[in-house]
């Protein structure tokens, strides 16, 4: 079975869900009700930290585009930070930096957040 | 390795908690054959979506069907066929031809081919509904993909990072 | 993990080169099963055992043959059958009675069905030569085997480590 | 295929074989390589440290038991240190432990070496 787990960490408005191991077909519902968690309780304004995401399939892509429109329209983002070379390749290779901020350290993310707010 | 073709079968349940085994399985043999590991992580993950799809589509969620995975490799190129008995579809009616435009309309599913026809360097499709419905995936061994060069995180699309907002 | 019996099928050819591919897939399905990382080992072991065999022994050295390996899991059990269509042997005549004899005589084989004994609940051979020969293996999900419980590192043949000179 | 590696370490008399990796039928003729380059050297007082031996099946075993007598004969031996509890486990199984030295720690091995000498 594919290892993997979220993490959760809120900072004020903010909220980071850390993801650790394999994002595939099997592991995507764990994410799926993390964003969903989160999206559930108000918090719009998510990091996900990819530091120790070791592999993505489409089903974990999918879970990213079933809630950046909803969070959105709620003022918020979803924005992706930490990410390996492996890991971005596929990204890039669906045009998804077109979509979706993807910054190298999550304090990037937590600053573009707060420039939003100020 | 030896010129003559070598081949491996592997046959699991249809169901997503064995996708880390068909991985491991391909992945193992595509590094024997000499890709580098970024040619072995797109192989990987091209069988992966493959088989999600097998598990996702083909039976419609029945868990006690199975799919099998046929890998061939020679000197020249290695072959997956990710195969299932399930009720087949039109490969030609799935084609993402925009990106952009996909990506506009925030759906959620329907990467899966478009990404292995990225990823691989031949794709193939034989559909009989029902009986016998095969994916085949092709990676030539030529140098660019055994050398293991690293490439630049520039986008093949060409697009900035960063969205605007 | 449902109680209905999940099936799966490994091919590869009858070389050494595959072992890590054979003892990473059962390892992998042992791991999915519960059972601690001491009893995977074990079942990793002895399938490497029977698949060694194979390879040197079924087909004499011969590289364009097959190995197959069948796994079983249900609630109770992991049954794993290897199988060849080679020459074929009398298991009874390989027996290995007196570990102290055997390794007073210096042999440098002959161990691999004895450790198989030794570390699976129950084994058993069914042998058709040139048709069809299986050595099943069979490990049971007991709690013992699940807890992964640390062992003494006491001799079960409780003899002293180290030997006088 | 298994990974696996021999590196050599000579220090007056004694030489130690560091294993590292996976020791099957398919890595065991490198290991055996190494052994019977020790012995054509007539190098007799041989310490094997499993340190990083991460697996051994019978195949491997075989080795260890294809040079013992031979080794023996010329007034040396074959002792093995640094064994993990899961490889130990194994020897012990089969009652290699009263057929060879297994100690610790490498430097128990080199201890005995020198006091037979002296
Ligand atoms: N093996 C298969 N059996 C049946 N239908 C399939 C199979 N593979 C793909 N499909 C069909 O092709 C469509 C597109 O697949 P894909 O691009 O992987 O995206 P997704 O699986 O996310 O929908 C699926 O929605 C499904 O209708
Ligand atoms: N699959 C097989 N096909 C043919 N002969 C076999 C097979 N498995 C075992 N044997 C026979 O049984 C003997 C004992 O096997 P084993 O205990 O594993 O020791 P070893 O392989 O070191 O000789 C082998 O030497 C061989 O003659």
């Amino acid at each position: 079975m594919s290892e993997f787990s979220v993490h959760r960490k809120d900072m004020d408005e903010i909220s980071v869900l850390n993801l650790d191991g394999y994002l595939d077909a099997h592991t995507a519902p764990s994410f799926e009700e993390s964003l969903k968690q989160l999206v559930d309780e108000g918090r719009f304004k998510i990091i996900v930290n990819c530091d120790k995401l070791a592999y993505i399939s489409s089903a974990g892509l999918g879970v990213f585009m079933g809630y950046i429109e909803d969070v959105r329209a709620n003022n918020g983002d979803i924005k992706m930070s930490n990410m390996s070379e492996k890991v971005f390749k596929i990204f890039d290779l669906l045009g998804f930096p077109s979509l979706y901020e993807i910054v190298d350290e999550e304090g990037e993310a937590v600053d573009k957040f707060s420039n939003i707010n100020s | 390795m030896a010129t003559k073709t070598k081949k491996f079968l592997l046959v699991t349940p249809s169901e997503s908690d064995f996708l880390d085994i068909i991985r491991d399985f391909v992945g193992k043999i595509a590094r024997s054959a000499g890709f580098s590991d970024d040619y072995v992580s797109k192989i990987q993950l091209s069988v992966d979506e493959a088989c999600t799809n097998v598990i996702r589509h083909a039976y419609l969620g029945m868990k006690q069907k199975d799919i099998e995975i046929r890998v061939e490799l020679n000197a020249k190129k290695l072959v997956v066929s990710v195969v299932d008995r399930g009720r087949g579809f039109k490969p030609e009616s799935k084609h993402v031809d925009d990106m952009e435009a996909y990506l506009s309309e925030y759906r959620k599913g329907g990467l899966g081919l478009h990404l292995i026809k990225l990823l691989m360097d031949e794709v193939q499709f034989s559909i009989h509904p029902n009986k016998m419905n095969i994916i085949t995936l092709v990676k030539y061994l030529d140098d660019k993909q055994t050398l293991g060069t690293k490439r630049n995180r520039k986008s093949i699309l060409e697009k900035p990072h960063a969205r605007k907002r």
